[in-house]
């Protein structure tokens, strides 16, 4: 493992502390947790406060999003590890306006599991809170029995529609009904070059040999579906799009946004390559995005690989809530 | 009838085993999660250990709640809210008077159930909770039932958290939480049945 | 070499294509050309252009910062080798508002050279043309007998400063008197884990051992002046602060700005704990930067780094213009 | 005289020892440089190639200023404009009727010094055109002068181009320009001067 750190256990707070410091026109660190908050305050006032997090290794997920028009406040956990309940809580209870806040999970059982206490926590507070639990990746099927998908990189597009909302005014329930409205409609799948390395764990997630790479892969470096040797651009665009068009017909009198979402180590070159091969192959099917956007929004630490989202825009509004202007690190 | 030393004595040696097993956790973790459930443990029973430093003469309730807060606060990820809901509920059955481990054990394991969603069978460290708490109540508790009840969740099909996105592929691993609950249970077995 | 890329030769025209029509908002390609200008023309009216380019492999660098308040056009090259004139003169001429055009180059023989025939090409045309070549790598040591330094991550800093004084209407020689004026100010080092793989190449430019880095590269993978075992990010920045200091004593009456640079494949993780120790290690010498950002903006393809880019502001106004609003890809 | 003819059989010739030698040169680059000399030269050249096809009735001056523009608008790098400035040089000098080798090539080198500011000794190419322009004049062009020219820039410390970012290090490395170079005027002698 090679990598610019200091104690592998403090990197968790080092990063968050260099985060607020170099950006503290956007970021403010509620004392003694990683959560942080939105600095400007008189944006929130009188809105939906927006709380989203999970483990850290996603950068710039989840506080790069942080901002005016977008979340209210965002918590780090540890490495791959779901934020704790206190921290969760801590954050709710700082983006209160009297409006409720709402929660945007990602569909991970430690995620759950710290949002739902957390929520539990602040109900006892008088908060009103809801919350979406993302579920956008295709590679693990769902199933009533099974923990179900994961919550990879749409959840970054779930941030910027529900901002856009929040921030001109809609109520805790008008958010859960535009969330629970535009979850089925977001859709992901990832193919991966390299795994990640947990700072504290010290070595890769996985193994691919030098001219392997896997398909279906999760963000913390779970196991996708297929490993195979190495294409061409133009043929990992083919599959992934082909596993997105078997898991919803891609309509050519559908608007969609797309989301080309590096791992880490992939350098945009190579996205925008695989963009250019990815919007070749939608307009052979009569598509062309309503909205686009490339490059590292949900990362897994230096994972090698890419993410590729649809966001089937079946609510012309949506569209709106994409280009709604945002003041943020990352978006 | 479960003390305050008993289990103080009790936590202080899980804390042990679970140090001692870091890196193996965490391996057990990897081919079938995301590596990290040693680290996330330790960090848990570090913090678990300075809290109960001056608890000695604290009643029950509080050590199960300092216990609770610790694990909740600093392990994060899928076993902090289980651990720390499994203590929480202990913690609020001692507040009620409740002093008997069986009992204890079976309010622990229906909040775990209930935070998790998960059945027996599910490749879970309630594959453990479950023979272990049946062994307790028949007082027959054994390291050969810890140890038969952790072997059994490696041919387990996982149902829930991250190992069950690998599906069939789950099979012929260890399920990271089982292991680590059987530290909880035969740390339990040199602390507290057997004394 | 594992990259997700088509034929090594196309690389470039197939992601300049695929950025062009991901962003077509922010960017029309000229054809026949891997120029890129702002699409924003009206923006452009009536105010002197600015056109910056290189070598691609520098992504999002150069056309990431191309739209209103920055540039007006790009020019992408060969990976890492300078834009021909031909290309370079017709981005100068697509932008001329008959205010004449500013270009921002990098001090490479090839791009110098290059820049310098486009600027003959652009002149015949009665085109105003003038230039700054941008030298902020202090790794090298300067001379009047060699090449000089190179131009690194603090070309992204020249960007924004030219493109907000143009933006407020700046003429030619203001812009000159800036950029000149601004030149000596920018100074950056660098630290690299690992080399770039340039496509073609298949190999990267340099090996570094499992525990090795070299202090003081350039973006091309060019040699640094120090290889050494790697250390903790606390000593990293030592040194690298420690450069800076030496080539421009660091005062705490001065005002910086300051640009922590991903060079690829360093997550952000890595990025946000340097800036940590960075800002640590500046707090000591009684600095608070008035002005920072942290990610990547001049990178080298796949390359594992960071580099350090002090700002001197000794002019107040030019802490304004990096705070002026764009509306670019990559700022 | 340098006909038309001639000029087009050494710049094939040329293009053929880019391409066999294409691999060498991006080596050559990369320690003290950035690895794509080769590439470059190769993606000028095959230009050259194709705009040269059809020009064996066209006077010098037209062969030599397509050969330039191909070189200005494919090679990038250095080595673009300065192959190219030396071309272009060379068909302005055509242009008022030189036809002399051994002027046009003096014109090239000129407009080469002046684009790249590099002087003799700085172990660029102009390390290889200087002595073969002098060989040139004294009628005594042969392989070795230029096998000569092209390893004596192994000794110098490069002070123009990527290399010279190196100091002391660029030592014990041939300059790619320079072995390109050599490979021109090998190409010229094989085609013009030995005909
Ligand atoms: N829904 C659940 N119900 C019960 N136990 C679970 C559930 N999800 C995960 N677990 C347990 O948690 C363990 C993993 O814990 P850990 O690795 O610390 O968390 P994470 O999966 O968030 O990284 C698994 O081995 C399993 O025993
Ligand atoms: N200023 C200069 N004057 C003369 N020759 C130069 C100069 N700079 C570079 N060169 C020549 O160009 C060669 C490198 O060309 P190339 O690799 O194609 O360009 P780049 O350095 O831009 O990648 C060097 O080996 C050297 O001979
Ligand atoms: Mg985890
Ligand atoms: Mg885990
Ligand atoms: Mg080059
Ligand atoms: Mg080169």
């Amino acid at each position: 493992m090679k990598k610019i750190l200091n104690d592998p256990k403090d990197v968790v707070s080092e990063m968050v502390d260099g985060l607020v410091r170099a950006y503290p026109q956007y970021l403010t660190q509620l004392p003694d947790t990683t959560a942080m908050v939105r600095s400007d305050q008189a944006s929130m006032v009188g809105k939906v406060g927006l709380v989203s997090g999970g483990g850290s290794g996603h950068e710039p997920s989840h506080a790069g999003f942080v901002g005016k028009g977008m979340l209210s406040a965002a918590v780090a956990g540890q490495v791959f590890t779901s934020p704790t309940p206190d921290q969760i809580y801590a954050a709710i209870k700082a983006v209160d306006q009297g409006k409720g806040v709402f929660l945007i999970i990602k569909n991970y059982s430690g995620d759950v599991m710290n949002f739902d206490m957390a929520k539990d926590m602040a109900e006892l507070d008088d908060i009103d809170v809801k919350s979406v639990v993302v579920d956008d990746d295709i590679a693990v099927e769902d199933s009533l029995y099974t923990q179900g998908r994961r919550g990879v990189a749409g959840t970054v597009l779930m941030h910027k529609v529900l901002g856009a909302a929040a921030d001109q005014g809609a109520s805790l329930d008008e958010l859960d009904r535009l969330a629970h409205a535009v979850l089925p409609q977001i859709k992901t799948i990832a193919v991966a070059l390299s795994a990640a390395t947990v700072p504290e764990v010290g070595k890769p997630g996985f193994e691919l040999a030098d001219d392997e790479i896997e398909y279906g892969v999760g963000i913390h470096s779970e196991p996708g579906y297929r490993r195979e040797k190495i294409k061409p651009s133009k043929a990992l665009v083919a599959e992934l799009l082909g596993k997105l068009d078997e898991s919803g017909h891609l309509d050519s009198q559908h608007q969609y946004a797309v989301l080309v979402n590096g791992m880490g180590a992939t350098p945009l070159m190579e996205q925008y390559v695989f963009s250019h091969d990815l919007l070749d192959a939608l307009a052979e099917k009569g598509i062309k995005p309503a909205f686009m956007k490339v490059g590292n929004y949900m990362t897994s630490i230096e994972m090698a690989g890419i993410s590729l989202t649809l966001f089937d825009l079946t609510d012309a509004k949506w569209l709106d809530y994409l280009n709604y202007p945002v003041e943020t690190i990352a978006w | 009838m479960l003390t305050t030393t008993q289990t103080i004595a009790w936590l202080n040696n899980f804390a042990d085993k679970i140090e001692t097993n870091k890196a193996y956790l965490n391996d057990l973790d990897t081919p079938i999660g995301d590596g990290d459930h040693g680290s996330n443990m330790v960090r848990g029973l570090t913090a678990v250990k300075a809290t109960l430093a001056d608890k000695s003469n604290a009643d029950l309730t509080t050590v199960f709640k300092a216990t609770a807060l610790a694990l909740i606060s600093k392990v994060g990820g899928a076993a902090g809210p289980l651990y720390g809901t499994a203590f929480l509920e202990m913690a609020k059955a001692s507040k009620d008077g409740v002093t008997d481990l069986g009992i204890l054990l079976a309010t622990a394991l229906a909040g775990l159930k209930k935070r998790g969603g998960a059945a027996t069978g599910d490749k879970t460290l309630v594959d453990v909770w479950r023979p272990v708490l049946t062994a307790v109540h028949a007082d027959r508790l054994t390291s050969t039932v810890i140890k038969t009840a952790v072997e059994r969740t490696k041919p387990m099909v996982a149902k829930k958290g991250r190992a069950s996105y690998l599906g069939d592929r789950s099979i012929g691993h260890l399920d990271p939480g089982a292991v680590s609950s059987g530290y909880l249970f035969t740390a339990l077995l040199e602390t507290v049945v057997q004394s």
